[in-house]
């Protein structure tokens, strides 16, 4: 292996949440100033490498650290399009999240133990986005799994404890499917190596019946974290968590390591065109389209506004499978735009809610008459991700609908479109309630439990500005999505890529 | 003299006679005696790395009478494994006991127990393995019932017995080979066992009496029934040896014989025999610890089924023809064993401390203590999930290629076996690490306790960090013995 | 570079919004009730919104385009005639608003008369912006994205006053908008995957499916009011304030026609099935909307019903253009003057209207004024000689005519009986108004004047050579006239007479029947998800018992059997023996 | 000599088989160790048998320093098993007191 700067950067990539989460760890519970400086070092750090790559990568450069396990097993992390567009999405998220993190965790206890899962847990996303063959996808889903737990169950309460178990049953039982996919795979195939347009297209047709099993163990495996009904349970428990890491786990880490893994199996495992052929595309497009319309149903249903929140994630994440059943590229670029806009959409929303149960005290939608005229940069923040969720023009959300729609109408799957439908309107039913309370309801006489934080803002600014850029993010998305570089421009490259276009 | 062969099994021997005569010293002569112990088996390993296989014979008679030490690569790295936890149990062990009574009994048998154990992984011949096989059980049984208390005293008076009852089975196993063929050298023995196919049923009446033998005091499901007691009222130092070291010892001769001695006349129906007894194993000992009430209990029932995981690769090995597969499955069946040692030993050096912290060990009042000692709860985290098979522990690694050896040789259902053996680890596991979080006050430091937290967690690191992500020198000392001994089964 | 204008004009609005929405950073949270300004902006922000937009309509030539390839998905802002005319009668109807909305009455309880302006203002502006901006854009998204904006704002200024009828008419108004906005993208994408290109020019829209027609036909026509999809309108119209009934009514529900406009294949190509249809649904919408609006009480649900049955009219010429694609370049035209003249009236109507509300006490000079100008405008729109009304149907005429229905024509000429009738009721209604004790300011009058004067002068404008046209339609004014004064006649004399008749109907007509189904659904659905969940919990309630079954009771000791010594030996001999068989059986028959 | 050879041999089998029965089915410590030693003893047997090379030959060595191993080793775990044992026993004595 040559140690130059190529073969150097995605690990250092990794490397660069994991060495700061490990001495987050040893860092004195006081010392504040250390672990800011500390957390803070490592999400610029990453930035900046994964600028470095983003630059390399559109110049063509190849980038691909290569770490030998053992004979035949070798940990691969590279960056290809896809890897980037996921790398770039949870670098850029987590250096938000880690500032409103830092605000949200002020005055709590453990914060050296929290930060330093919370850095390993990004490390396990950047590996996950940069696994350059399914041995790698697997080891660091798996650590995901783990850095996570520590997370869910953070505040203690029985409530958490209970939540980061059942998460833990879910997530680790998925996992193990995974394995089993993976093994079973590597059986046939020998490594599985991510490559653009699939590398199973040459075995030989005897083998299909067994490819179509092993599709079904993967997909069991993946669907568990891009909570995939009926294997979504864990992701309303999990929302005990305090709100950064509900905001990590619904935008950018698990369940989007879980439609990313469905992404990679289907287009660089399987290819689109065997895995058309084999039907699984059809399997994967029922239950996608499935869960859209179920978990809309059951977020209408519910009160908490972070449980609503995470069944409307259990909905949204499908859209990227749901793009992904569907051969053609334009709803390849749907589902992979999603992978994004559902992100950014996604963490504005959890970081307002956040926003709300801090400074409020108000956690129920019941509770949130006239939120928007106490706190209105976060309910504005609120507004514009819940209307891109409903798919409203031009925030990002519509993009991903528009592609999605065209493409599955290209593919001649003309239901999609009933299914684009439905979802709209499920989604405008559980969101619109939220911002007419909001905007419209009359201010109550007093809040729940409400924090005075003296600023000149509606709460303190490390709450504030994190939900405010990301809603940003979301206009930006939509409006210039077809500029360079855009998230659009980017999904585009990697369809015609996977296709060959 | 100087030999690393030698040093191994001298040094530790040197030392416990060091520490019985001067019991003043014996943690400081303990210690040195462990050090040097460690640094021998690095020295071998070195030795065994660069001119592959070593043999030699001491005592200067021939071959037939003297005591004839081998180190290939399988036994190797298992010295390494084992001197590497001993020497982190010994650290650990010098914060552990208080009662100079303790001190003094704990030093002398435990420095013996290492010259057991090292000279049967390095023993070259039958004779002198069955003396390292009795040794091991003396100490180890010895050691158990350090704490003087009913449960410790009854449970490895129980071991003693079992041991020994296995040693005399081995023993006529060893005495029909004699018998047959004539020597007891392993080499020499596993040529002449497959030059004369007409002696099988000599054969296989040793090979059932030794590998019975052994398969009691390998605690192989239903012969279990010694250990969870043994182990879970042994001292926490003590435990680890016991569990992480002394088990694998029986295994590692079992292992021994099948593929060095009798895979002649092995085949596949008794290949599923004891990897069916595995399986069961696996899936009584993770629902065991599932439903333990104390934490030792918990890590004493995961070693019985951790080991009936090493048992699942016999019909694995049997249905795999000589090549880079069935090159992967040994080692993979190395790296479980050796990822158990480093896990284990970490598993409860780290719950002694809560023991000891606690006053108790009852998984489910141990809220508090969990949350004092982030350092304890780590280690308990890592080797938890080595023991798990979760990645990037080396378990990972082996499940990974023993679940590619079951689908590749069309035997599936170990695969099922294995993902509900882990399963059933994870929720063992984090039955324990669900306790650390809680809302009780929290510790202002990681490290609370050096002495004894920082082998836990190095031990627990190991199997993690270490063993995942850079197995591959496994694979190379393996390489070298099979190009060096070129016998039988080709170890 | 006047082409940027296409730009400033809807993104200027947008601009304005932060000032608009009054937004304050203070030291005091929490100690104030809110941090919305109670107190509108100091400057009239929403006056000035759509004075680019104007000046884009007066400065920039038709057929200008200015491509923005970054932009969102590809935007193409361009100007043709149609949008022209759009985009300044648009503009001009949210000016009128504007100006009324900054400087007049804001429509809130008597309470807290402005508590909710700075909301108001914002979401004003916001459905200005998407309303421009579907003008300019000649792109699909452009279109799809300010009608979204359009159609969302609004909501917060129909439901604006709080009341429970508002509320109610919003939610309705919202439910309906987005299932229209649901069928408008379907029939979008699949006009795009169609046709390839996602601005659909002159000849490229030729080859839409029966469902993108459909599609695009019910998502527009729940805007445009299309029986039975314009439940919404006359709920929401008159529960808006005054200067948002007035845009949503002028201008609005306009853009329906737009984009049937832009996005069939009108002038192309022969859709004898489509264009029957349609003209029949304006028909019906006509023959609907003109009844019920005559029983209504409110003068501004009067209105409501009368766009619906004008867009009723424009419907039926556009379905007659679908059936006859020569008629086209007449037929185009015409819609989109009398598109233009309706809103320019319409909105006059409505601020007239509030005005005649807020005007202080009845009687006054300003009151006789205010219904002097309310019975031109009602005039207008019932298409009098000389007004535009008149001369914008003028244009529609050579359409009817060559319709292949011969008897089309006297149906339009009963409904425009039925029209007069019905501003007859509108100008009976707002005479006996009750107006506020309170004047409130009287700068509007000044916009409203301006609207009411363009009114005037529209057929000199668009008919200027053509003085048959100020004459047309002088008989079924006259017929309608006369009706009206009889019937007014007789309520006088005999009062009880059509008392029965007021309010037979309630705003919203068809809704009263729809809902008790609805309703119905509903309760079976809730009826079904109970028993579900029921089910659901039983099962879950079973599982849970097993589990603390097992969890919940201690493990015990379950081995100590296995420790007795026999049972272990006899074990440990039975496995011996076990495996000395299977080698023995393994090599005994020919294995050795 | 051959058959001396099989009695010998034979009856270490059968002092094992003895031997092992009594130690799985009696109960008491002491009975169990002495059971053991005569399993023990029975292998011992056996391994003596096999060291007879016939009337002229010296007797093999290498059995009989298996045996003489053995015997220490069955001494020293007897010892130890006694040990542990008395310490049982007092344990119980202490319970029972108390």
């Amino acid at each position: 292996m040559s140690w130059d700067y190529a073969a150097l950067l995605p690990g250092a990539i990794v490397l660069s949440s994991l060495l700061p989460g490990v001495f987050i760890f040893l860092v004195r519970e006081e010392s504040h100033t250390l672990r800011t400086v500390l957390n803070l070092v490592g999400a610029i750090a990453k930035l900046v490498l994964v600028g470095l790559m983003i630059y390399g990568v559109w110049l063509g450069q190849v980038f691909e650290t290569r770490i030998a396990i053992a004979p035949g097993l070798t940990l691969v992390l590279n960056a290809d399009a896809l890897s980037v567009l996921f790398v770039t999405l949870s670098t850029v998220l987590w250096l938000v999240t880690t500032v409103y993190a830092i605000g949200y965790l002020e005055h709590s206890t453990n914060r050296s133990r929290f930060f330093g899962f919370f850095s390993l847990c990004v490390s396990a996303t950047v590996g996950i986005a940069l696994s350059g063959n399914l041995l790698t996808f697997v080891i660091f889903y798996e650590i995901l799994t783990l850095a996570t737990y520590p997370l869910v169950a953070h505040r203690g309460t029985p409530e958490a404890t209970r939540g980061a178990k059942i998460y833990l049953a879910y997530t680790l039982s998925g996992g193990l499917l995974l394995l089993v996919g993976a093994v079973w795979l590597r059986t046939l195939t020998g490594p599985v190596d991510f490559v653009e347009g699939g590398m199973l297209g040459g075995l030989s047709p005897d083998l299909h019946g067994q490819l179509v099993a092993i599709f079904a163990v993967l997909l069991a495996g993946l669907g568990v974290k891009a909570a995939l009904v009926p294997l979504h349970g864990w992701l309303p428990q999990s929302m005990v968590a305090p709100a950064p890491v509900s905001s990590l786990l619904h935008a950018v880490a698990v369940v989007k390591a879980g439609a990313f893994g469905i992404v990679r199996v289907v287009y660089d495992v399987y290819g689109v065109t065997l895995a058309s052929q084999l039907g699984l595309l059809t399997v994967l497009g029922v239950l996608a389209s499935f869960t859209i319309v179920y978990g809309s149903i059951l977020a209408m249903t519910q009160d908490g506004l972070k449980k609503r929140l995470a069944y409307s994630t259990v909905s949204q994440v499908s859209y990227i499978a749901l793009g992904t059943s569907l051969l053609g590229p334009v709803a390849t670029v749907g589902g992979l735009v999603h992978l994004v806009h559902q992100g950014i959409m996604k963490i504005t929303l959890f970081f307002c809610a956040g926003n709300y149960a801090e400074t409020l005290g108000v956690a129920n939608v019941s509770q949130m008459d006239g939120v928007g005229r106490r706190m209105p940069l976060t309910t504005l923040a609120f507004t514009v991700g819940a209307l891109g969720m409903i798919g409203i023009p031009p925030i990002a959300g519509f993009v991903s609908k528009w592609y999605l729609g065209l493409g599955g109408v290209e593919a001649g799957q003309h239901w999609v479109l009933v299914i684009l439908a439905t979802s709209t309107l499920l989604n405008a039913g559980y969101f619109l309630p939220i911002l007419y309370r909001a905007w419209f309801r009359p201010l109550p006489a007093s809040w729940p439990k409400e924090h005075h934080f003296h600023t000149r803002f509606e709460t303190m600014g490390a709450l504030l500005w994190p939900p405010v850029i990301t809603a940003v993010f979301c206009l930006l998305a939509g409006l210039l999505a077809s500029a360079p570089f855009s998230p659009l421009e980017w999904a585009r490259l990697i369809a015609e890529r996977e296709y060959g276009l | 003299m100087t030999d690393p062969l030698v040093l191994c099994i001298a040094l530790p021997l040197v030392g416990a006679m060091l520490v019985t005569a001067l019991p003043r010293w014996s943690v400081r002569l303990g210690i040195v005696s462990a050090l040097a112990t460690a640094g021998a088996a690095v020295a071998l390993t070195a030795a065994v790395w660069q001119q592959g296989t070593l043999h030699l014979i001491l005592g200067g008679w021939d071959a037939q009478l003297a005591i004839a030490l081998r180190a290939d690569g399988l036994a190797t790295a298992l010295v390494l494994m084992a001197n590497l936890v001993g020497l982190g149990i010994s650290v650990y062990a010098t914060g552990y006991f208080h009662d100079r009574l303790r001190v003094r009994s704990f030093w002398p048998l435990w420095l013996l127990l290492w010259a057991a154990l090292n000279g049967l992984f390095l023993a070259g011949d039958l004779f002198n393995l069955y003396v390292m096989l009795e040794l091991l059980g003396i100490a180890a049984a010895a050691l158990g019932a350090l704490t003087g208390n009913r449960d410790a005293v009854a449970a490895n008076l129980r071991y003693l017995l079992v041991g020994l009852l296995g040693s005399i089975s081995y023993l006529l196993g060893v005495a029909l080979l004699y018998t047959a063929h004539g020597t007891l050298d392993l080499g020499l023995l596993a040529q002449r066992i497959a030059a004369a196919p007409e002696l099988f049923a000599v054969n296989a009446a040793a090979m059932a009496l030794m590998v019975a033998g052994l398969a009691l005091k390998a605690a192989l499901f239903p012969l279990h029934f010694w250990l969870p007691p043994a182990h879970a009222n042994a001292p926490a130092p003590v435990s680890a040896a016991l569990s992480a070291l002394v088990v694998k010892a029986a295994f590692y001769l079992i292992l021994r014989l099948w593929l060095d001695l009798f895979w002649p006349i092995t085949g596949m129906a008794a290949a599923m025999l004891p990897a069916l007894l595995g399986a069961v194993a696996v899936l009584w000992g993770s629902w065991r610890a599932l439903r333990a009430e104390r934490l030792k209990l918990l890590a004493a029932y995961s070693t019985v089924a951790q080991i009936g995981y090493l048992f699942l690769f016999l019909p694995l090995l049997t249905a795999t023809p000589p090549g880079p597969a069935r090159d992967d499955l040994l080692a993979a069946l190395l790296l479980m064993a050796v990822t158990h040692g480093f896990a284990k030993a970490g598993f409860f050096l780290a719950a002694g401390l809560v023991q000891t912290n606690a006053g108790h060990d009852r998984i489910d009042d141990l809220g508090g203590t969990a949350q004092r000692l982030p350092a304890t709860t780590f280690a308990i985290a890592l080797s938890g999930s080595a023991l798990i098979g979760l990645p990037p522990s080396g378990s990972f690694i082996g499940k990974w290629l023993l679940m590619q050896g079951a689908i590749a040789t069309g035997q599936w259902w170990w695969v099922i076996v294995v993902t509900t053996g882990s399963l059933l680890a994870s929720a063992y596991v984090f039955r324990v690490l669900s306790r650390a979080f809680g809302l009780e006050p929290t510790p202002l430091k990681f490290i609370t306790d050096a002495r004894a937290e920082v082998p836990a967690l190095t031990l627990a690191l190991i199997s993690v960090a270490v063993l995942g992500l850079a197995s591959g020198p496994l694979w190379t000392l393996l390489g070298l013995s099979a190009a060096g001994s070129g016998t039988g089964g080709g170890v | 570079m006047s082409a940027w204008l296409l730009l400033i004009a809807w993104v200027w609005p947008l601009l304005l919004v932060w000032p608009a929405s009054g937004v304050r950073f203070r030291q005091d949270w929490g100690t104030a009730a809110s941090a919305l300004s109670p107190r509108p902006s100091a400057l009239p922000w929403v006056a000035l919104g759509p004075v680019p937009a104007l000046a884009a309509a007066l400065l920039v030539p038709v057929g200008t385009e200015l491509p923005l390839p970054w932009l969102f998905l590809g935007t193409h802002l361009a100007l043709d005639a149609t949008a022209q005319v759009y985009l300044a009668f648009t503009a001009l109807v949210w000016l009128a608003a504007g100006v009324y909305a900054a400087l007049g009455e804001r429509g809130g309880p008597p309470e807290a008369p402005t508590a909710r302006s700075g909301r108001f203002d914002v979401l004003f502006l916001l459905s200005m912006a998407g309303n421009f901006w579907l003008i300019v854009g000649a792109d699909l998204f452009s279109f799809y994205a300010g009608f979204a904006m359009m159609g969302i704002a609004a909501y917060g200024l129909v439901v604006h006053d709080g009341s429970p009828s508002a509320l109610w008419a919003g939610k309705v108004y919202l439910v309906m908008a987005l299932l229209g906005e649901v069928a408008l993208f379907a029939g979008l994408v699949m006009l795009a995957s169609e046709t390839g290109t996602t601005r659909p020019g002159t000849g490229e829209v030729t080859a839409l499916s029966n469902a993108t027609i459909a599609l695009l036909l019910l998502g527009l026509g729940v805007k445009a009011g299309l029986v039975p999809l314009h439940l919404w309108l006359p709920l929401a119209h008159p529960a808006a304030p005054v200067p948002a009934s007035a845009v949503l009514s002028g201008t609005m529900i306009k853009v329906a026609l737009l984009g049937w406009l832009r996005f069939l294949p009108v002038g192309e190509l022969a859709l004898p099935g489509w264009g029957h249809w349609l003209a029949l649904a304006g028909l019906g919408t006509m023959t609907l909307a003109l009844p019920v609006g005559l029983v209504q009480r409110d003068p501004k649900v009067i209105l409501a019903y009368s766009s619906i049955a004008k867009m009723g009219l424009m419907m039926t010429v556009l379905g007659l253009v679908l059936v006859e694609p020569a008629l086209a370049p007449m037929g185009v035209a015409g819609i989109v003057f009398y598109a233009a003249q309706h809103g320019l009236a319409k909105g006059g109507l409505f601020l007239g209207v509030g005005l005649r509300k807020h005007a202080g006490p009845a009687g006054s000079m300003t009151q006789a004024l205010i219904l002097g100008v309310l019975v031109f405008l009602a005039l207008a729109l019932a298409g009098a000689p000389f007004t535009s009304g008149a001369a914008a149907k003028y244009d529609l005429k050579p359409v009817l005519d060559a319709a292949e229905w011969t008897w089309i024509g006297a149906v339009i000429a009963v409904t425009a009986v039925g029209t007069v009738l019905l501003m007859a009721r509108f100008i009976w209604v707002s005479w006996r108004l009750q107006p506020h004790a309170e004047p409130d300011w009287l700068w509007p009058v000044a916009a409203w004047g301006l609207l009411a004067a363009l009114v005037a002068l529209f057929p000199f404008a668009i008919a200027f050579g053509k003085p048959e046209a100020w004459l047309s339609n002088g008989l079924p004014l006259g017929i309608g006239v006369g009706i009206a004064a009889a019937v007014a006649l007789i309520a006088a004399l005999q009062p009880k007479l059509f008392a029965p008749f007021v309010g037979l109907i309630p705003p919203g007509d068809l809704l009263a029947l729809v809902m008790p189904l609805l309703r119905a659904v509903k309760a079976m659905g809730e009826v079904f998800l109970e028993d579900l969940g029921r089910v659901w919990g039983r099962l879950k309630g079973i599982a849970l018992a097993a589990f603390e079954r097992v969890f919940g009771t201690p493990a015990g000791d379950v081995e100590r059997e296995l420790r007795q010594w026999p049972v272990a030996g006899a074990l440990w001999v039975g496995i011996s023996a076990l495996l000395l068989l299977l080698l023995l059986g393994a090599q005994a028959p020919g294995g050795g | 000599m051959l058959t001396a050879q099989f009695l010998y041999g034979g009856a270490g089998l059968v002092l094992f088989a003895l031997g092992l029965w009594s130690f799985l089915v009696h109960e008491p410590l002491l009975r169990k160790i002495i059971a053991l030693n005569i399993t023990g003893a029975g292998v011992f047997h056996v391994l003596i048998a096999i060291a007879y090379r016939g009337d002229v030959a010296p007797p093999d060595p290498v059995p009989h320093a298996l045996v003489l191993t053995g015997i220490v080793v069955a001494v020293s775990a007897t010892a130890l098993a006694l040990m542990l044992g008395a310490r049982l026993q007092d344990a119980e004595e202490e319970d029972r007191r108390r």
